[in-house]
């Protein structure tokens, strides 16, 4: 394939996962507003935020990290679709799957923390204590959580002998019996609840807890940055399902079950965010050292004996 | 202790005097009666030093008129051991040296303490 | 010839004729006496020469011109010669010494200290055991009388003491010996040996009472607290003499009687000796007072000497080399220490401090500390070297294991002493005077003990090929110590760069990477010297004296040489670690645990050695006696050096707390030294060989521990320096554990780590050390904002960070893939998972370290620094551009890396297809990634560019603060206890239970010390108790009941 | 209480351990050894009638050169260790007075006992007696002279010199030995004379003398220092 077809199939494809990442924001907002007997906003208020903040005329900075700090957040998003394989066709050289070939699962798990990393250091900048706050809460979550999922991703790296996200995918194909969720089930339920912390809903939302720290560390920002910010948040968001999705619940042939099953997966945590109130950073430490560490834990041990 | 000739004698005797020495240098505090112990110790010793040289019936090591009446004129079979008389005389002399050496600590350890109690002086421990 | 009669003759002739010629002046008659002595010492100097360069044969004196057994005769061999002009040379140096201490007691005391001498040398010369009787008497009491120089109840006390227990030892003697004539019919030692006396009737009792004699005349533990007395009370000239001339002479009275007192004694000797110098040894650290803690060292000493003895037909031909070489070192060593502290006259090791005052002297007690515990290039430490072997080659394990256990508590007190004298408060203490005539003696002896270390390595063959030249460079840099800072700091590190230079060609690339991280890493990080003004004292020497050691051991081909390395390096890197502020305990711990990790090598080399006819370094790639434990103790030794879990409590004080150019050698360079051994013994071990996998297991385990005991503790960390001391431990956790593998993927990802530790490592450290040195604290909450002032050290610590926390696409990712893919491959999962979590935690502190430094607020005080200096600016930026280098091209150093590891472990694991590798699992294309990174982040960028074009910058305090403005920066910056949540929830796993442990450890073996000791209560009557304890139990013992 | 039952135990044990040594001893009825030697050769090499003598003088000659250096150090010690300050040496202590009897005696007596020490050392080769008992003889004469007259003044300057020339003439005698016989210490320097008379066995009254003399001086020289003393008090 044309390396220029190749890049137009991913931008694409990049826009349509921005697309729907604003979407679904707009949708589990609705649906939180309604279990709170309120009408909530509008499916189009993200498209009007981002073009509100776009336009803004006046734009502050503090400092050249803080100027930079959303540009790494967005990279950070967009490099994850980069190296996601999104669609599965059937072939390595399928037209949704990017620049998967260039690294593996390891790579995406690490290159998540790009866009963390960006977007803290830049909040540093701006001098914000609840910029700082909410990075060192979410920091502290995120390493937590890191331990359940490490586990299981190990499980189902040992169980498909390989890292290749593509791969995984590809074991997975032929019904929904070959899902990592009913051969592996230890791990997908690992997954299940460690991704709960790393999609960050309330019980989980410690970074942008709003009624306490505004909305974290992009307190300090407006304009264009935080244009920047809420695109780089609806991508990542729906990375993150996709990623799940990948690994343990079998992937998607087509868009509309990418859409289908990042929304479902996505609806799980929102789904518990309703339900519960937000917990303590200790609290939440602890929670995952609890029965997703078990399950992590069982997960790799199937596999050592 | 079949039979108890004088050589025995002398030796059990030198020997209950070093015991004696000894149990005086552990038990006394007052360092001249230690002293006193230690010249007791040594003189048992000394004993003891001259009772190896003996042998019964025999005379004093001296080529004199003393050992040529003797019969056969043979000073190997008429003396007794000379080499321990040799040795006592150094031995006295040492313990000479070291009993007035002792002698002079007391002096001034109790000129420094007015006391001559020797657990007195323990400046210097652990 | 002279012959050795003189000795003899002069002595008294002077001595005797002195009550006339005092008339004539006490300095007259002190230099007489000092005459006499050179005499002697002449004497002695001539046979000695004659044995060890000519052809000549023992020669006896025969007195009275008859033969012996019927008169007395001396004997004049090679082992009189050395012993007697040991004993005439200290004789001399310490008359020297004393002059004027003598000159005060008058004539009389001149010619005791004459007659002592005299009398030393009579009893080693001399073949009749009622004459040995005699001139030991002569020199108890001419020593009774010498105490005396020090004026005092004290003294007198100590005297008294002395006078009682030699008494009761000489009476012992005294039955003995004429017990001994009485069943042989004569005194002479020669006929005891041929007519072998202990065969006799009651011969084993006539032997027992002179032996036991003997031997208490050495001081065994733990009948010695007469001789401790003294060593404290008496004046440190004349400890100096005890400790030099007398315990020497009583060594070979020993040695002479052991010839006819049969093979039985020899263990018993041996165990006297070990109780003695593990006992005293013990005692020691409890000790506060310098002279006393001297005696019990030199009592301690003594206790190995006789060990030495004891085992002199299983150690043979080497037990002279052996014996020499410690008693040399001891000899002089300690001799120069009582001196030292009689010119300092600082009488608890706290005083010591005011040494400082005069470097030099310091320099000269750190020579005789180090020579004592038998560091290189000291004689003591090739004799140490060959006891060791052929202890452990004999099979005598648990006595080696007695020795280094006792050389270590000896190491506990020497150091924390010197600590002290390094480190303590000094300005209330008045500085010391010195006189020329005490500076003198010290001085020879100093000098001698380096003349006698090269001379002793020269005489064996392993230990002539060690190579002197690095330290030949380093006492190049003592002696222009006196030149500033830029001269020296150039001569250092031309003189690395040319060393570099000469020995690159020699190295297979194995060692070379280690060699070019110790050599050029060093030499970057001598670059930031220049930064510093002034003379910088004694700095360059030592750290030179750790490359000495670091390059050691990369050349080493031997295992001696090898050790020699190690122990230079440690002995550098020692003093290096304590130049800094607050870092005397920290050193101390160092130096400590270094040693215990040094003796575990020496031990495990000697196992190493057994049934091998070589001591080439290869021996450990096939140990064939009791290998897994050689291996196990090979591995502690260096995990020591890792500072891995357990080991590892001296690292975060000693690198934290090091100055700011130290700190990247000790942390990114020093610690792989640690990594290379370990790397070395895993080679030795071999990857197929399946009978050390628990061993491997366990050191994975190990590794995984450490990594996340680090990183853990990392994150609650408020010092900067702690932070990174503590982020080294959980790097090293990763090495280990990567090298543990044993896989040619895990080496891959561990020697990945060794360099890219290295490279991001000294990068954040000369940062963090260079931002320390403008700012004056280490405290990062006291910092913030830093950014405003010192960019470039900022995107530095953003790079360093970056690369450190594995985020691709910088380097640090290399090492987290491989490792990803070498724990799949092993199967080590569960480690695996906590090693990578491990990695989740490292985020945090490095968030951390770079927000709450150069982020935030930027304080009031901080306003006006200045960026750091250029000095540190040049190693960081050459440091950056490997990190960049590597990160864009990691098959640069990854290939040539598999190649280096593919002889040992097959390196069919990983292919390369151009810039991809590709293993079994999975991919990663280093330069692909990079690119597209790159690209998609100039795309947004240059987004960002277009919509905020019109950006203006704000004032720090302009943020959305409710309308208000904050009212101090230090209230608004996050900073301090940032991870209490965290904290929170993990706490359970930063008990320090490691240090717990080891503090246990170090109180019950004070409490045990401090309890034992109270044995030597200071009554005099309890030890003349002690005594005849001793004689009797021994004689339970020995003869029985 | 303990300690006393340590100490009883230790005796107990220590007794038994001679007791051991003890039983060692074998009633002798012979010379044996070395002794053998010397009873068959002393009188003819030596020359000595006194064959004690000859061991102590000449074949363990060096032994004695110890002896004398004991006293000696000892001597030197209790100087310096007894040392008057400047102000006690010339204090003056009342003694009280000594009887009568005592003071004449000593004027009598005092003449004689050093007459015969030199007559014992002297005659030391042939009689019981010898330089060491000579001289402790000597030292008893000035023991007395102390006693008589605690206020004495002994001229330090006397005893010094005696001292000095007897040992360092010992040693050059010892010396000599070297030179013109056998060995250090060898009395064969001259003539050994004839058997049984006073000059007779070479060097050995010689040396005897020299040591009586020196011991005598030693022995006297510690008396006084330690007469002396008492002013310090």
């Amino acid at each position: 394939m044309n390396i220029y077809v190749k890049l137009a199939y991913t931008f694409l494809g990049l826009m349509i996962v921005l697309n729907w990442g604003m979407l679904m924001g707009a949708t589990m907002r609705k649906i939180g507003a309604r279990v709170a007997g309120r009408h909530g906003i509008p499916f189009k208020q993200p498209w009007i935020d981002l073009f509100k903040n776009i336009g803004v005329r006046t734009t502050i900075t503090h400092g050249i990290m803080y100027y930079i700090g959303p540009v790494f957040r967005l990279t950070g998003g967009v490099g994850l679709f980069l190296f996601m394989p999104a669609v599965f066709s059937g072939s390595p050289y399928g037209i949704w799957t990017n620049f998967s070939f260039e690294g593996d699962l390891i790579l995406i798990l690490y290159f998540q923390v790009f866009g963390m990393l960006g977007m803290a250091l830049g909040a540093g900048e701006g001098g914000h204590p609840y910029a700082a706050m909410g990075i060192a809460r979410g920091l502290a979550q995120h390493a937590a959580v890191e331990l359940p999922l490490t586990l299981a991703f190990l499980s189902i790296a040992i169980q498909y002998d390989t890292f290749s996200v593509y791969k995984i995918v590809e074991a997975q194909q032929g019904g929904f019996q070959n899902w990592v969720l009913f051969t592996n089930p230890f791990a997908a339920a690992a997954v299940i609840l460690a991704m709960l912390g790393a999609l960050g809903h309330s019980p989980f939302n410690l970074v942008k807890a709003p009624n306490e720290i505004l909305i974290g560390p992009a307190t300090e920002y407006e304009g264009s940055y935080l244009g920047f910010m809420q695109s780089a948040g609806a991508i990542i968001h729906v990375m993150e399902a996709m990623l799940f999705m990948n690994l343990v619940f079998g992937g998607a042939t087509n868009w509309f079950e990418l859409i289908l099953k990042t929304f479902l997966i996505y609806f799980w945590s929102v789904f518990v965010g309703i339900v519960f109130p937000r917990f303590k950073i200790e609290q939440s430490v602890t929670w995952f050292f609890k029965v997703p560490l078990l399950l992590g834990v069982l997960a790799i041990l199937m596999y050592s004996f | 202790m079949e039979q108890l000739d004088l050589g025995h004698i002398s030796l059990a005797i030198g020997f209950l005097l070093i015991l004696i020495g000894f149990w005086g240098l552990l038990t006394q505090k007052n360092i001249i009666k230690i002293i006193v112990a230690f010249t007791i110790l040594d003189t048992g010793i000394n004993i003891l030093i001259v009772s190896l040289g003996y042998i019964v019936g025999k005379t004093a090591p001296i080529v004199d008129n003393s050992v040529e009446q003797l019969e056969n004129h043979n000073v190997v079979n008429s003396i007794v051991d000379p080499v321990p008389q040799a040795l006592v005389l150094t031995a006295i002399v040492i313990g000479f040296g070291v009993t007035a050496l002792m002698l002079a600590y007391a002096m001034k350890l109790f000129n420094a303490k007015k006391t001559l109690e020797i657990n007195k002086f323990n400046d210097l421990k652990w | 010839m002279v012959t050795p009669i003189f000795i003899v003759a002069i002595a008294l002739g002077v001595g005797f004729s002195i009550g006339v010629l005092n008339k004539l002046g006490k300095n007259f008659t002190g230099g007489l006496v000092l005459a006499a002595i050179t005499f002697m010492t002449f004497i002695s100097y001539q046979w000695f020469y004659a044995f060890t360069f000519g052809e000549q044969t023992p020669t006896y004196v025969y007195t009275a011109g008859f033969k012996p057994p019927f008169s007395i005769n001396l004997l004049m061999g090679q082992y009189e010669a050395i012993i007697t002009l040991m004993i005439n040379s200290i004789g001399l140096l310490g008359g020297i010494y004393m002059f004027n201490s003598l000159k005060e007691r008058g004539s009389n005391a001149q010619v005791v200290y004459l007659i002592l001498i005299m009398a030393l040398n009579v009893i080693v010369m001399t073949r009749d055991v009622f004459n040995l009787f005699v001139f030991l008497e002569i020199s108890s009491i001419a020593i009774a009388g010498l105490i005396l120089l020090e004026k005092g109840t004290r003294s007198m006390g100590a005297g008294f003491k002395y006078v009682l227990a030699t008494s009761i030892i000489s009476s012992i003697l005294l039955i003995g010996i004429i017990f001994s004539y009485f069943i042989t019919g004569t005194l002479n030692v020669d006929d005891f040996i041929s007519l072998s006396i202990s065969t006799y009737k009651g011969g084993a009792i006539v032997v027992f009472l002179i032996m036991i004699a003997v031997i208490l005349e050495l001081k065994p533990f733990p009948a010695n607290g007469w001789g401790l007395d003294v060593y404290e009370g008496s004046d440190p000239g004349f400890s100096a003499i005890i400790s030099g001339a007398s315990a020497t002479a009583s060594l070979y009275v020993l040695y002479k009687i052991m010839a006819f007192a049969g093979v039985e004694w020899n263990y018993y000797i041996s165990l006297i000796g070990i109780v003695t110098f593990v006992g005293s040894n013990l005692l020691g650290i409890k000790q506060e007072n310098t002279r006393r803690m001297l005696g019990y060292s030199s009592i301690g000493q003594v206790g190995l000497l006789m060990v030495i003895l004891g085992f002199k037909d299983i150690l043979g031909e080497n037990t002279p080399y052996i014996f020499f070489g410690i008693l040399i070192s001891h000899y002089l060593a300690k001799a120069g220490l009582f001196w030292l502290s009689g010119i300092v006259r600082a009488k608890g090791l706290k005083e010591w401090a005011v040494i400082r005052k005069k470097p030099f002297f310091l320099f000269l007690m750190g020579t005789f500390i180090f020579a004592l515990i038998g560091f290189p290039p000291f004689p003591s430490f090739f004799a140490k070297w060959t006891l060791v072997m052929d202890l452990v080659q004999s099979g005598n394990i648990v006595w080696v294991a007695a020795i280094l256990f006792g050389s270590i508590m000896e190491a506990v007190y020497l150091f924390r002493w010197f600590g002290y004298a390094i480190k303590e408060e000094n300005k209330h203490l008045e500085d010391f005077k010195i006189e020329i005539h005490k500076i003198i003696p010290v001085w020879i002896v100093a000098i001698a003990l380096y003349g006698f270390g090269y001379f002793v390595s020269q005489l064996t063959e392993v230990s002539s090929t060690i190579n002197f030249i690095p330290f030949a460079f380093v006492i190049l840099l003592f002696a222009i110590d006196f030149l500033p800072i830029f001269v020296k700091n150039t001569v250092a590190i031309l003189g690395m760069a040319f060393y570099f230079y000469t020995i690159y060609p020699q190295l297979d690339n194995f060692r070379l990477i280690f060699e070019v991280i110790f050599i050029v890493g060093g030499i970057l990080a001598l670059i930031a010297g220049y930064a510093y003004k002034g003379k910088r004292e004694g700095f360059y020497p030592v750290a030179i004296l750790m490359y000495a050691g670091l390059t050691g051991i990369i050349e080493a081909k031997t295992t001696l040489e090898f050790f020699y390395g190690w122990e230079l390096m440690t002995a550098g890197s020692y003093f290096l670690i304590i130049r800094g502020h607050r870092s005397m305990p920290h050193g101390l711990s160092y130096m400590l645990f270094s040693l215990g990790g040094a003796y575990a090598i020496l031990a495990a080399f000697g196992i190493a050695s057994v049934g091998q006819d070589s001591i080439s370094m290869s021996i450990i790639n096939n140990i064939q006696y009791i290998p897994t434990w050689a291996y196990a103790l090979l591995i502690v030794g260096f995990l020591t050096k890792t500072a891995s879990v357990g080991l590892h409590i001296w690292l975060p004080g000693a690198h934290g707390e090091a100055e700011s150019d130290v700190s990247p050698m000790v942390s990114a360079i020093l610690l792989k030294a640690g990594v290379f051994g370990v790397a070395l013994t895993l080679i030795g071990m071999g990857a197929e060989n399946n009978q050390y996998s628990v061993l491997a297991y366990t050191l994975g385990w190990i590794g995984a521990i450490t990594a996340l005991v680090g990183n853990l503790m990392a994150v609650f960390q408020e010092d900067a320096k702690r932070l990174l001391a503590y982020s080294s431990i959980g790097q090293l956790g990763y090495i280990v554990f990567g090298l543990a593998m044993m896989t040619h993927l895990g080496w891959l990802g561990g020697f990945s780590y060794v360099i890219n530790h290295f490279l991001y490592k000294a990068i954040l450290f000369l940062t963090i050390g260079a931002v320390v040195l403008r700012v004056g604290t280490h405290n990062m909450y006291e910092m913030g904002g830093l950014i405003k002032r010192m960019p470039l050290a900022f995107i530095a610590v953003l790079i360093g960070i970056i690369a450190l926390s594995g985020v691709p696409p910088l380097s640090g990712f290399t090492g987290k893939w491989l490792f990803y893919n070498a724990v799949l491959d092993k199967g080590w999962y569960l480690q695996g998972a906590i090693m990578f979590f491990s990695g989740g935690i490292a985020f945090l502190y490095l968030w951390r370290l770079i927000h709450t430094v150069f982020l935030g607020q930027l304080k009031d005080n901080h306003r006006t620094v200045k960026e750091i200096s250029i000095w540190f600016l040049i190693p960081i930026y050459t440091l950056i551009v490997g990190i960049l280098v590597y990160s864009a091209k990691p098959q640069w150093i990854l290939q040539p890396l598999a190649e280096i590891i593919a002889p040992f472990f097959p390196s069919n694991q990983l292919v390369w297809n151009g810039g991809t590798a590709i293993s079994h699992y999975g991919n990663w294309a280093g330069t692909m990634v990079m690119a597209i990174i790159g690209i998609a982040f100039l795309a947004v960028l240059g987004v960002q560019l277009i919509s905020t074009r019109k950006a203006h910058k704000v004032k720090q305090f302009d943020i959305t603060y409710a309308g208000e403005r904050p009212e101090r920066p230090e209230t608004t910056h996050v900073a301090y206890n940032v991870f209490e949540g965290l904290y929170k929830a993990m706490w359970p796993a930063t008990i320090p239970l490691v240090e717990t442990f080891w503090n246990k450890i170090t109180n019950y073996l004070h409490d045990t010390a401090g309890f034992t000791r109270r044995i030597y209560s200071g009554n005099g009557q309890a030890y003349m108790l002690h005594i005849v304890f001793f004689i009797l139990v021994t004689y339970l013992v020995i003869i029985g009941g | 209480m303990l300690k006393n039952t340590l100490i009883a135990l230790v005796i107990a044990v220590l007794a038994y351990m001679f007791y051991n040594v003890y039983n060692t001893y074998e009633t002798r009825t012979s010379l044996s050894g070395v002794a053998e030697y010397y009873a068959t050769n002393a009188a003819k090499e030596v020359g000595a009638a006194n064959i004690v003598t000859s061991i102590v003088v000449t074949y363990r000659g060096f032994d004695t050169l110890g002896e004398v250096t004991i006293l000696f150090l000892t001597a030197s010690i209790i100087s310096f260790f007894l040392k008057l300050k400047e102000e006690d040496e010339n204090k003056s202590i009342k003694h009280g007075i000594t009887s009568e009897l005592l003071i004449t005696a000593s004027q009598v007596l005092v003449p004689i006992i050093f007459l015969f020490g030199i007559y014992v050392f002297i005659n030391g080769h042939l009689t019981p007696g010898g330089g060491f008992q000579g001289g402790a003889i000597i030292a008893t004469g000035v023991a007395l002279m102390i006693m008589a007259n605690p206020n004495i003044r002994i001229n330090n300057h006397v005893i010094h010199w005696v001292e000095s020339i007897s040992g360092v003439a010992f040693v050059i005698v010892g010396l000599f030995g070297i030179v013109l016989a056998g060995g250090f210490l060898d009395n064969r320097i001259s003539g050994l004379g004839e058997f049984g008379t006073l000059f007779s066995a070479g060097a050995i009254p010689i040396i005897y003398s020299f040591i009586g003399l020196k011991v005598g001086a030693e022995i006297s020289n510690i008396l006084n220092k330690y007469q002396k003393s008492q002013k310090e008090l």
